[in-house]
């Protein structure tokens, strides 16, 4: 049996747990929610850092905690990147990353160097964790996690202390060793694009519940949702390049519903990419729109109209081809044009965020 | 072969056996005899539980006479000698002092050994009590641990007199100081000294061979140079 | 004045050999129950902390007194190590090393205790995380962070192993090689009134100690905690 | 003398500090560069924790350091939010929030409950700090930051932990305290958003040297910096509210150049309110729009053309009125729409974040 | 079994004293030189770190005869106590407490050493700029965030004051009321081989230690902290 089973639940006296979840193998799992709604705390339960007495966990089919089992962390051969960086004191940078890499077989497949590399702590090696920046040491603290070759990663916040130059070089390079590594990333974030560009599976938490829990695709375009992620709702398509356009390095990828422009990161054409279309990026016009610097415009059907997060907005979700995009309008926009369930309009799309 | 004996033995014996144990060698090269000092009533709990000692030297006969008494000597108690006490004192004239003289204003600590447990401290005890001075002396009293201790009090200025062994007073690290006056040994219970081979030595020929040494006219010498009244 | 002569000597290496032993078994006795006594949620575990410093408030010589007791041919530990085949423990080396342990185990157990506590939860299960058992973790990580704590109570341990004469005067019976450790000779000197020796014998073992006690707190590492 | 003079000099074996700044007062002035790159560290010089040899600090004409002069941290009048939250363990979180409090007059002008009751903590006031989770201790310590009356206040990444919902709580609340108590603040953000919403003043770092400080206009339009504020480029506006459309909660604003619809924040007519317009919400046309959703639409001239952070793009800056906007576009888009300097475009701006 | 003489008790009262007057004076002697060593980085402060633990090498009664003979009218301290006319301190109260002072100070200075070093920087920062002056974070915030420490070398203080006593024997001249601790009292017993009265007077020592020490355990916070 392929997936996880997580069931916990915990009582605490300001704090009650109590999840249900199945979550597909492989995925990029995003975990969403309001600062203590319990994030961390489901993150430590399914690492056995919490003992959550009628919990129930299974793992690619492994069991790691029913009635009668109960794995310690340390066989459960996991990655776990904490909310604080958490680095061995007593280690150098270099002691904390070969700490775990010591304790698992040559054979790993996760390259030490590269992470180093890529997560640009080289020239941090030697020196002990007291004397790095915040940022440095969250950086190691990946890193550490990584290196331990886990077959299942567990990251908290992992990003929030990076700057966005910095976090756009870690995420493609989580994505490739999730991709490499095929192994299910649990992932906790506030940012709805690292989210977006990172997830495949979404976790909506609420007071220690699940209030959502579905594919990326599915999650992001209810209705019911979206004002969790914020400004930054939005939808994630699979698309595939189908041209290349070198001299202004942009590349057009096609979509169960269309084709859109976007930048080209050193594409063959045939590759399979994902991006992101924000609802914000999405406008919306009655007519065929004239000469604009706006060069993606598709076609679709007005699918529903919900109220966004402010009184004077609205989410419009509109279905192109076989997907569903969404657009954020304000209200007196939505009369004014005239937008209404079942019509034909057309999307202007200002922005498309490529993710691999 | 050589033989080995500890000798478990009271600290106020501590100049004189050192001497005797030397002479002992002397005629014995070979043998090994070791001294051990320390206040007679630890040695008697530990021959209690089995302590190697295979002479044991009692500044009171008591314990000797106990220790037979449950079984654990092999020879019969055996007195050596009889203590006796002085006034002693670093920075006055002890010679011209007696006990009277301790009600002077100017002394205001009197160092004695423990009367409870140890035997010098005892007779100083009775000797005070004798001479009716108990009640008048005792809130200047500071006890010693042993007659050792309550020298050092005194040598060391913090009590101007003590009541100590007269071996002590005679030993040269003390004697040059203010010399001494012996309190009258009428106003105590004579102190005997007795000592003992333990059951363990039974069949060691060289305790028996130092027990009878202790009667030698070179021991009886040594032993009278350091204060010791000998038995008859 | 630095004169030793050859028995002093016999008796600062038998110091030097017992405490040394003291301090290497009070590790490994010391180091898990105060591991435990740090991590245990129980509640007795705080009576049992409690007993740990109990041998403390008995004068070191009645502490003796009673060790004897219990050692001695008609008490329960002799009885038992009698029946072991060991005989009995008083005035033998390992009888002293047997109460030195016991009157010195505060004296490991607190420190330790309290340095295991100041490591935190976290450190044990970012190892955790990263496959380390619970044993491995404790080598690994605990022992590392916890190593001021470890020199304090070597220390505390080692220096009162080499002062304490009042269990050792009592349980050892004194014995020339065998139990006559420097505290015990120094008492000897000072009670026998040979000065002078007490001063050499005692001005060894200050600089000697001094010495041990700088290297060990030139080496200590400062505890280094990130925020 | 106002403002805040801050020299400082620091060698350390494997980092220089070398900055020499004159920062506004009663600004928000945000700190912003890479990962190590010393922000936290000329924090940490201001409020007095590092001691930099050769430094001078002069803020509102006190002297804090030079040659001759030290004043220690507890007599700086400031509040500091530390990197990580930095809670008391022995107290709880009332002990922690009053801890400041107590130290200073009674007349102070923050107050406690209102801070509570904004950041979300009032449920937390009788617990430890290690029963929170890593959002509600950073909150705690906004908290206890601004209970002590600061007079000046040093921020360092204080919402990198919390969910969206809770910063868009925050940042307005931050916006008014500032205005009410009239202190600079000076806040380290990786997020451009933040930046654009806070501040008046950026001071960009990199590698323990400041590569740019000024007004916040002048270096959001700098065109060779904006690579920095990755994705998020754009302009901060002062505007002021000069019609409410009720029905649709929208009210029209007006600045230097023309006027803007944004949301209805319960405005009174007249109300000075600053927005911010990313570069990523304009696009250009080159004849006047048609039907659109897009509401917003001006008129200006094309001012500079510069590369964005991807080959493909280009940053467009546009005059309006008096005031400068940016545009991102396709490098393409400018090709053949024919934007060229001086030309007069028409501006769509899909969407205006309105800071207060 | 447990009848207690005047004598006895009086000798349980003043060690009580004893024991309390030389904690309290140690935790403010103690505190700051501990704080000192935890906290400043000149190179000088290991030798002193290691001179601090000097006494604990040498034999109780050993170091209570160098007190004898420095305190006495002849020693440097006894001629300075003279001179401000306090008199000699040997045979009385503030002797004891004086020497048990010397005795016990590395049991106070090197748990609380350890504790404030354990704190780190952090907490001490985050107290100066919330407006508290070092001495203000120092009793607000390093005080409460060691008090596993002071507990510790409390009970270590305390209860080793009240099982010492070569120093007190030697330096108090055993004076009822005065200078008579239990720990002498009880030798006392055993050395005039009245062994009921010894355990009878040992066996009050260990429960009042017993409920003493489960009080400060039971009430003992525990460290936390939050990574
Ligand atoms: N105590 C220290 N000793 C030596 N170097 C240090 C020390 N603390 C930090 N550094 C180094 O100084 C540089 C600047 O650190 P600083 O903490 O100021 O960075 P920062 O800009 O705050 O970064 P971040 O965004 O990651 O928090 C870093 O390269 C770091 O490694
Ligand atoms: N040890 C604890 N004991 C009791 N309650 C706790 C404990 N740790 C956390 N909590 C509470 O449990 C809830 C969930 O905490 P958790 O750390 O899982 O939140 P989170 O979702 O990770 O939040 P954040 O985004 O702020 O990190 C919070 O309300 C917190 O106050
Ligand atoms: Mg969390
Ligand atoms: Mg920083």
């Amino acid at each position: 049996m392929q997936g996880i089973e997580a069931r916990f639940k915990l009582d605490w006296p300001t704090f009650n747990l109590n999840v249900d979840l199945h979550l597909p193998a492989r995925s990029v799992i995003a975990l969403f929610g309001d600062s203590g709604s319990g994030k961390t705390t489901l993150l430590r339960c399914i690492a056995g850092l919490e003992k959550a007495p009628e919990g129930r966990l299974i793992v690619n089919g492994e069991i790691w905690q029913d009635e009668r089992h109960w794995l310690p962390t340390h066989k459960r051969g996991l990655g776990y990147v904490f909310q604080e960086a958490s680095l061995f004191t007593h280690l150098t940078v270099m002691g904390n990353l070969l700490y775990g890499k010591r304790r698992i077989p040559d054979d790993q497949k996760v390259s030490l160097d590269q992470a180093i590399e890529l997560l640009g702590i080289s020239h941090l090696l030697d020196r002990k964790p007291d004397r790095l920046s915040g940022g440095e040491r969250s950086r190691v603290s990946i890193a550490r996690a990584l290196a331990a070759n886990p077959s299942i990663l567990l990251m908290d916040e992992p990003l929030a202390a990076l700057d966005l130059k910095r976090k756009q070089e870690i995420i493609p390079y989580l994505e490739r060793l999730h991709e490499a590594l095929k192994i299910p990333v649990i992932y906790v974030s506030h940012s709805a694009d690292e989210v977006a560009r990172l997830a495949d599976y979404l976790v909506v938490m609420e007071k220690g519940h699940a209030l959502a829990s579905g594919s990326l695709a599915d999650t992001l375009t209810r209705l019911d949702l979206p004002i969790h992620l914020g400004q930054d709702a939005g939808v994630v398509l699979n698309a595939t390049v189908v041209e290349l356009d070198q001299s202004w390095h942009l590349a057009r990828i096609a979509f169960d519903g269309g084709s859109l422009w976007t930048h080209d990161q050193a594409f063959s054409i045939g590759k399979r990419v994902r991006v992101q279309v924000l609802a914000r990026d999405v406008s919306l016009a009655t007519e065929i729109p004239s000469q604009s610097s706006i060069q993606n415009v598709l076609q679709g059907f007005v699918d529903a109209i919900a109220d966004d997060n402010h009184p004077s907005l609205a989410l419009v979700r509109v279905k192109v081809g076989n997907v569903m995009l969404l657009s954020r309008l304000t209200k007196r926009a939505v009369s004014s044009l005239g937008v209404a369930t079942g019509q034909s309009v057309w999307l202007q799309i200002k922005s498309v965020a490529l993710m691999e | 072969y050589a033989e080995k004996i500890n000798i478990a033995a009271a600290a106020d014996l501590k100049f004189a056996m050192d001497e005797i144990v030397a002479k002992f060698r002397e005629v014995n090269a070979k043998d090994d005899v070791d001294v051990i000092y320390g206040s007679s009533g630890k040695f008697y709990t530990q021959i209690q539980q089995g302590a190697p000692y295979d002479l044991y030297f009692s500044a009171d006969i008591a314990f000797p006479r106990e220790l037979a008494k449950s079984g654990f000597s092999f020879s019969e108690v055996i007195p050596y000698a009889f203590g006796r006490i002085v006034l002693w004192s670093a920075t006055m004239e002890a010679n011209k002092m007696s006990l009277d003289s301790l009600t002077s204003s100017k002394i205001s600590h009197i160092a004695i050994a423990n009367p409870k447990h140890a035997p010098y401290g005892k007779r100083a005890e009775e000797a005070l009590r004798a001479s009716r001075l108990w009640e008048r002396v005792e809130p200047k009293l500071v006890y010693g641990e042993n007659i050792a201790h309550t020298a050092q009090f005194v040598q060391t200025g913090n009590a101007q007199v003590g009541i100590i062994a007269l071996s002590l007073a005679l030993n040269p690290a003390l004697a040059n100081k203010g010399g001494y006056w012996l309190i009258p040994d009428t106003l105590h219970a004579p102190l005997e000294q007795a000592f003992i081979i333990t059951k363990r030595a039974q069949g060691n020929d060289l305790a028996k061979k130092f027990a009878d040494y202790m009667r030698s006219s070179a021991t009886r010498t040594i032993m009278t140079k350091y204060g010791f009244v000998l038995p008859n | 004045m630095m004169h030793l002569t050859p028995s002093d000597i016999q008796a600062i290496w038998l110091t030097i050999k017992l405490a040394g032993v003291v301090t290497l078994i009070l590790l490994l006795i010391g180091t898990p129950i105060a591991w435990w006594l740090a991590r245990t949620k129980v509640w007795w575990k705080r009576p049992i902390g409690a007993v740990i410093a109990l041998p403390l408030v008995l004068p070191p010589s009645v502490l003796g007194f009673y060790l004897l007791l219990a050692m001695g041919p008609n008490g329960p530990v002799g009885q038992f190590t009698q029946a072991l085949g060991i005989g009995h423990l008083p005035f033998t080396f390992w009888g002293l090393v047997i109460a030195s342990i016991f009157y010195s185990l505060p004296f490991m157990v607190q420190p330790l205790q309290n340095a295991f506590e100041a490591i935190g939860e976290r450190p044990l299960e970012v190892a955790a995380t990263l496959r380390a058992s619970p044993l491995d973790a404790f080598f690994t990580v605990a022992v590392p962070l916890a190593l001021p704590g470890f020199i304090t109570a070597s220390i505390l341990t080692f220096a009162h192993t080499v002062g304490e004469f009042g269990v050792v005067l009592m349980i050892g019976g004194n014995i020339p090689g065998e139990t006559r450790v420097a505290s015990v000779q120094i008492y000897d000197h000072v009670e026998a009134l040979e000065y002078m020796q007490a001063h050499s014998l005692s001005a060894v073992m200050l600089i000697f100690s001094f010495a041990v006690l700088l290297c060990v707190y030139t080496w200590r590492p400062s505890v280094k905690r990130v925020g």
